[in-house]
């Protein structure tokens, strides 16, 4: 069972890049949903299978590692599969209704869309440092080409941009896979750990470790490595800058959490460790400042992922040389932090895109009023702002929450203040969205009223958010199961 | 020092080189370009490393193959966005107009 | 002044960075790996249904690795064509009566293709395989587009799309065939290798050699354009 | 002994190509510096006893990427652009 569980995760996504590919925009839309059906399926039994059994590795073609390519399955990268399938088809089924389907470029939309799919799934369980690469590259260039859709200047430049960013950052990861292949002979993470367990650490290989996480963080846009972001989240269509700011720069720190959480102890040191909270928190600061000053409305959302990301570096120091309680508490916010930024996020950008077929218009100061004819939208992003200022009981809240008991209890109290000041630029530039929401104009009564199918998606996504903070605890439940260590690593 | 070692410190400086040409270089072509160099410096050290010690390994040599298939669909793709960047716009690189608006040092 | 410190700055990281990935690679190659690759290769040779060992890890060992890689070249070339708004086949300036170009046209082709099918047939057991063949077939299609030889069936339609992922499909469909067999996801059947690697590598050379040629062609631009969302 | 040298040649002009296919004041010039410099890959590949990359190289890295190259420099030094539009600034 779980042999075709796994197959249809790996198999169905790209089988419907192809179908739709083939077929115009209209049908493959019928396809797509069709196809979304089947893939939370897939998802959902193969998350329920391995909280009951179990993670296991997966060796692709019957070949195990090092020879050939295994996959971890386990509770973290099910609970991932499950996140990309509860947000890509939500992206899905509003992309759906969303996108002009009379333009003849929008039938590529489709299998663009379903191979950043299973680019996503590949590198959740991906165990394979050079098939992590493949992953990484599928998952940018299909970014790429969603960003570029349409063809207009702006948005050139801006995928442009993405991609040489997207390059650079795949060619320094590549680099440290070559490092640690003429240093171990292996390219899976699970040999190198497993030698590393009883052999001292070979000379050189920090380096290794570095250009890895180093290029995944360009890839991740974190600070100061984020001017990539901002234009491209900004400029795609409102679906795409959901993906992309949910789960695309998710995929990249995943790997680079991973690469710490199994390497970091041997082959790191505290300088770096501190070095990478420390642009985290910057961005935090940074990102949401800027948040606070952007005039059009996607570039506020935009930045704020620059400032969310930037909590995600916060695992680095909290996790090198402390206790393992602590380790544990901030592996789980992080984790909360990760599903519950995926959820808003999509959620904003989704209700933002609303606002815009709305008026017309991507300023801020064009949303004078809009209160009165699209409150359902505005009250999704405000909830799924809710989430990001991280009040209770949201999954934001629950996330910080964790982080803060893991500073205070690694003595790095210094990261409390980087989650507060965090906080409170989150509500002034949420705030702001609806100051200007609120405010009353005469001039502007004509709006256009999107279906109700377009409104409901990110109300969803954002009581998603909200109510994760009351099933945390089954949700990391999920990721303490035991391994079992079946395939050789 | 054997051949292969050779090569492999010849890819560092490459990647040297390419990161340069990547980073500095503002024409749109000439960082495509840069992107090449540097891709096949990894290359180098990806087959020249492994090989130093070992001898001929197929594997390295495979994963090379694979990475030149993905840059050249990465290049092509570039190539048809830049093309079409300028045919719009007239620029060649990303620094002209429109100016970043944030502020920050380039 | 300013541009030259930068300059001068930008240059000594980049030295810096050289001579730090230098200092690595030298430490590195003074100590023995402790897995040996090509050994554990060696040993599994005979069960790959390939003599080769380059052509054994990329369609045998590491298959995901090169299915994935065909993924990123046929996205490459969708977003390619999705730029390629109406045909652009039509653009006069590519009929190049260049008689130099018609020469080696005359010539090369016929040679250029023989030398595709022989990198094809090469690849089971000494160097060559479908990378190799793909791109000297999409080198032929270059010079015969350069040549202003039609060729309609790159103008953006069924056909095109189904070239492009016909290698791909091919693939995908031998992967999941090996699942129904109650095997692991791209598994081979053992007496069935061989012959499924050949096919896959014929299929794969064609789609290889469309990708790259659907991405030449698609590069001339025309005047089509769509206002982005939100502008104002 | 002349491996060495040969060996040493090789790298010295890959390193050379690819400084100069940078440097290089006109473009189309530095692309056919970069042709040759892929070419220069092709038989560095064949002294690192990797044959299947050599002939990769020589077909993807110098033929095709130059191809490409070498079109769009002539694209971008000959069609006047349509439009001056300054590309939107993406507001």
């Amino acid at each position: 069972m779980t042999l075709w569980l796994m197959a249809g995760l790996l198999f169905t996504p790209l089988a419907w890049a192809v179908l739709t590919l083939l077929t115009d925009f209209a049908w493959g839309r019928v396809v797509t949903w069709g196809g979304i059906v089947v893939q939370v399926l897939v998802s959902l039994g193969l998350w329920l299978a391995v909280s009951r059994d179990g993670g296991f590795y997966y060796g692709l073609g019957g070949w195990e590692a090092p020879l050939g390519i295994e996959l971890r399955v386990d509770g973290l990268a099910v609970t991932f599969v499950l996140l990309t399938a509860v947000v890509a088809s939500a992206c899905g089924f509003h992309a759906g209704v969303y996108i002009d389907p009379d333009k003849p470029w929008h039938r590529y939309f489709w299998p663009l869309f379903w191979f950043l799919w299973s680019g996503l799934n590949a590198v959740w369980l991906g165990g394979d440092l050079f098939n992590l690469y493949v992953g990484l590259e599928l998952i940018s260039l299909s970014a790429v080409g969603l960003v570029a859709l349409g063809g207009k200047a702006a948005a050139l430049r801006a995928s442009l941009r993405y991609l040489l960013a997207a390059l650079l950052g795949s060619l320094a990861y590549l680099l440290g896979v070559a490092l640690i292949y003429g240093q171990f002979g292996t390219l899976s993470i699970a040999g190198v750990v497993f030698w590393l367990e009883d052999h001292p650490v070979p000379a050189g290989s920090g380096l290794a470790l570095a250009l890895m996480v180093t290029g995944l963080a360009l890839k991740t846009a974190l600070f100061p490595l984020h001017r990539w972001l901002p234009p491209a989240h900004g400029i795609a269509q409102s679906p795409v800058s959901a993906l992309l700011s949910a789960l695309v720069v998710k995929a990249s720190f995943y790997i680079a959490a991973r690469l710490w959480l199994e390497l970091g102890e041997p082959l790191g040191n505290l300088a770096a460790a501190q070095l990478v909270g420390l642009l985290g928190s910057a961005a935090v600061v940074w990102g949401s400042w800027l948040a606070l000053r952007q005039s059009a409305l996607k570039q506020v959302v935009a930045y704020s992922s620059v400032a969310q990301i930037g909590y995600l570096f916060l695992l680095f120091p909290l996790t090198y040389s402390v206790s393992e309680s602590v380790s544990q508490q901030a592996q789980q916010g992080i984790t909360l932090q990760v599903i519950s930024h995926a959820l808003a996020k999509a959620a904003m950008f989704l209700a933002a895109g609303n606002l815009i077929l709305s008026t017309g218009s991507n300023r801020v100061d064009a949303l004078t009023g809009v209160s009165r004819f699209l409150p359902f939208s505005l009250f999704s992003f405000g909830l799924a702002g809710v989430s990001l200022m991280s009040l209770p009981p949201s999954g934001g809240f629950a996330a910080k929450w964790l982080l803060l008991q893991a500073s205070l209890g690694s003595g790095q109290w210094w990261w409390v203040l980087v989650l507060l000041t965090g906080g409170l630029l989150s509500a002034a530039y949420v705030f702001r969205i609806y100051r200007a929401s609120f405010l009353e104009n005469s001039e502007t009564d004509e709006f256009y009223h999107p279906s109700r199918s377009l409104e409901v998606i990110p109300m969803v996504l954002a009581l998603m958010a909200i109510g994760l903070g009351m099933v945390s605890e089954e949700v990391l439940s999920v990721m303490a199961l035991p391994f079992e260590e079946e395939g050789s690593p | 020092m054997t051949a292969p070692l050779l090569y492999a410190l010849a890819g560092a400086i490459l990647c040297g080189i390419g990161l340069f040409g990547l980073l500095w270089l503002s024409h749109l072509l000439r960082k495509l370009v840069a992107f090449n160099i540097m891709g096949s410096g990894v290359f180098l050290v990806l087959v020249g490393l492994p090989q130093h010690q070992g001898g001929q390994d197929p594997v390295p040599q495979a994963l090379v193959l694979t990475g030149i298939v993905v840059a050249i669909a990465a290049t092509a793709l570039a190539v048809v966005l830049i093309r079409r960047y300028y045919h719009l716009s007239g620029l060649t690189s990303l620094t002209g107009e429109p100016a970043s608006r944030e502020g920050a040092p380039e | 002044m300013i541009r030259t410190l930068k300059t001068l700055a930008m240059v000594a990281a980049c030295v810096s960075f050289s001579g730090i990935l230098a200092l690595s690679i030298w430490t590195i190659a003074g100590q023995p790996a402790p897995v040996n690759l090509p050994q554990l290769l060696s040993e599994n040779m005979a069960r790959s249904g390939v003599e080769h060992p380059v052509t054994a890890v990329l369609l045998n060992f590491r298959s995901y690795d090169t299915l994935l890689e065909i993924g990123v070249l046929v996205i490459a070339g969708i977003a390619g064509i999705s730029m390629a708004k109406t045909a652009s086949l039509e653009d006069p300036e590519l009929r190049t009566s260049d008689s130099l170009l018609y020469g080696l046209q005359r010539w090369f082709v016929p040679l250029m293709l023989m030398l595709a099918g022989y990198l094809l047939w090469a690849g089971a057991h000494r160097p060559g395989g479908a990378f190799q063949a793909g791109a000297v077939l999409a080198a032929t299609g270059v010079l015969m587009r350069l040549g202003g030889v039609p060729m309609d069936f790159l103008r953006p339609g069924l056909l095109l799309r189904l070239g492009l992922v016909l290698g791909f499909t091919v693939f995908l469909l031998v992967a999941v065939a090996s699942v129904i067999g109650g095997d692991a996801f791209l598994a081979y059947p053992p007496e069935l290798t061989k012959p499924l690697i050949l096919i896959i590598e014929s299929v794969l050379t064609l789609s290889i050699a469309m990708v790259l040629l659907a991405l030449f062609v698609s590069a001339p631009v025309n005047d089509a354009e769509d206002p982005e969302e939100g502008s104002s | 002994m002349t491996e060495w040298l040969l060996d040493g040649l090789l790298v010295v002009a890959l390193l050379v190509t690819a400084a100069a296919a940078l440097l290089s004041r006109d473009l189309f010039r530095a692309v056919v510096v970069f042709i040759a410099f892929g070419l220069l890959m092709a038989v560095a590949w064949v002294r690192l006893q990797a044959p299947d990359i050599a002939l990769a190289e020589a077909a993807i890295g110098a033929g095709l990427t130059g191809v490409l190259l070498l079109d769009a420099v002539s694209h971008l030094g000959r069609a006047r652009p349509r439009g001056q539009d300054k590309g939107g600034n993406g507001q």
